[in-house]
């Protein structure tokens, strides 16, 4: 109890002595408790105190205080015109109107100072009880128990073998692959050509003269290189052009000459 | 000496290594096989037992348990470095009453004691993890209400809060109802006596 | 269980509140008695035999006694708990470089990533056992070369290395098509296929 500035033999003990009263008001903690420590001072259960006694002894004790120049807090001022008031209606005859009576406000404060005993008891056992640090003591550096959060990395195939495709694609060296377009060279289609006349007759499209299977891409390059050679044959004399308009079909024969 | 199960050790290791008391649960969790807390809370007793009137023992605080010093040692084990927390007398009674009232409003605390409380004195209790907000009164202004916690019962080395002191005892005088009601009744047990001697 | 006597009781609870091991010189000092060493040596040897076999032990090290939990059961007290991450890209890269190109050095992979490696991604997959230093390459500067391990094998369910992919079943699967152009194949555009087949 060493630790505890509570001290519940000495209050009673101190107020019974006149000198007592000379304490500062900051030895408690608000009126009620001045009450409470005066109250004790009648040596008997709180159920059974005088609460007349006890106002006159709160009075008397701020009276004092007072006249001693000693600043005292409202609060304790604030009781004492309550407690004055208590005072003399309990002194006077009863009145029956008056709501409520001077008996019951009695009532109220002794249930209030029974209260605030019971809790500062209530207070003083606890505080006394096996306290850890002080009367029990505990393992000063246990281990602990830990929870230690284990990484486990993720990774599928599909991600490595993406990730590595993609440094691949990456680093590569960058090679422009053109792809090889199947043409008909312009040598192709004058040899083509020449073979081709000798075999028509009349005048024939030009693009009878290709082969049937050409088709897309291959098609389009015989065309032009067949275009380009029947030009040179005509250049060189050996094949007649005739065309109806322009954009109409090509004719050749060979030539008449 | 029958040789100890394993399980026994297991949680009897847990127990003396861990920082903080755990309950049945925590340490079926721990354990990793099929244990229940049932199992788990016969054999913490098992343990205290075997503890019992030794120079350690195996306590049970709010449901979790600690192993300590016996209380009766205290005069070889404290030491002059040792400072436990000293409080106040305002922080001492406010304590008290959260703990004989909770959960418990600052107005009533203050209903009690006949004074204010100053924020100081909820905020030392609070810094000392023995008592924590317990949500708000439902009633006009919410005020916000306390409790105590577990490490309230800890320290003060309580099994629950039935072992409060005297708790039952400050019930049965009805000294932890409010002056309203207790007035309501001692008026009420007045007017009946009035009664009876009237009648 | 027969009693334990007071001495040991009381040099049991000091070992247990000690912040650190004590020898049977400062035990005797703390139990204020008539206790000699030699006597307090006797009880400590007794308290450590009726611990032996729980889940606390009471051990000797260097003259001077304090308790701790088997090691047997250090499992119990550091609980692990798994935390699974996504391999980085960065990571992801330089593992698949590692599995095709081991053993290979920090500066191999670099120049194969054609970016910088940092240490820590080697570190990540070093960490996650999936490779491992393989001794150093006989060139100047003697660099590190790792390799893969059995665990990227099991985990990446693979039975060798030689199940990895080729470069021409990785073009197949079109994992080495640039996105643009997988993408327009996508589309359709397949004249330049057929043409070449047929050419």
């Amino acid at each position: 109890m060493e630790e505890l500035p509570l001290d519940f033999e000495l209050a009673p003990a101190a107020a019974e002595r006149e000198d007592a009263l000379q304490l500062s008001l900051e030895s408690w903690e608000g009126p009620l408790d001045l009450l409470l420590t005066l109250a004790r001072g009648q040596k008997v259960d709180l159920r059974q105190i005088s609460i007349l006694a006890l106002v006159e002894q709160y009075l008397a004790f701020i009276t004092e205080m007072r006249a001693l120049k000693l600043e005292v807090a409202a609060d304790y001022l604030v009781m004492a015109a309550w407690l004055a008031y208590l005072k003399s209606a309990l002194l006077l005859p009863k009145d029956p109107t008056e709501d409520p009576s001077p008996d019951e406000l009695a009532l109220r404060l002794q249930l209030r100072l029974q209260r605030l005993a019971a809790m500062r008891e209530a207070a003083a056992r606890l505080l006394a009880r096996d306290r850890i640090g002080r009367d029990v003591f505990l393992r000063p550096k246990p281990e602990g128990l830990r929870e230690v959060r284990v990484r486990r990395w993720d990774a599928s195939l599909y991600d490595l073998l993406v990730a590595y495709g993609q440094v691949k694609l990456r680093t590569e060296p960058v090679v422009h692959m053109v792809a090889r377009r199947p043409v008909v060279t312009l040598d192709a289609a004058l040899h083509h050509l020449e073979r081709m006349i000798g075999i028509k007759l009349d005048w024939a499209e030009l693009s009878d003269f290709l082969p049937a299977d050409y088709d897309g891409p291959l098609r389009r390059s015989a065309i032009a290189s067949s275009f380009l050679a029947a030009l040179e044959l005509a250049r060189q004399g050996r094949v007649d052009l005739k065309q109806d308009g322009a954009f109409e079909p090509l004719y050749l024969k060979a030539a008449s000459a | 000496m029958t040789p100890i199960d394993d399980r026994e050790r297991a949680i009897e290791a847990m127990l003396f290594a861990s920082d903080e008391p755990l309950d049945p649960r925590q340490l079926a969790g721990r354990l990793g096989d099929e244990s229940t807390p049932g199992e788990v809370r016969a054999i913490i007793q098992a343990i205290a037992a075997r503890h019992a009137g030794s120079g350690i023992e195996l306590v049970e605080r709010g449901g979790h348990w600690h192993f300590q010093t016996p209380a009766d040692l205290a005069h070889l084990l404290r030491r002059e470095r040792d400072d436990p927390r000293k409080l106040s007398r305002a922080a001492s009674e406010v304590l008290a009453i959260v703990a004989y009232h909770e959960p418990v409003s600052r107005a009533e605390i203050e209903a009690i004691r006949g004074v204010q409380t100053s924020k100081g004195t909820l905020d030392v209790l609070m810094e000392a993890e023995w008592i924590a907000p317990a949500g708000r009164r439902e009633v006009p202004g919410r005020p916000l209400i306390y409790r105590t916690t577990d490490a309230f019962l800890q320290h003060f080395g309580l099994s629950s809060r039935k072992d409060l002191p005297g708790i039952e005892d400050l019930r049965a005088a009805g000294l932890l109802d409010p002056v309203d009601l207790a007035f309501e009744e001692a008026m009420g047990e007045l007017d009946l006596v009035k009664d009876g001697e009237e009648a």
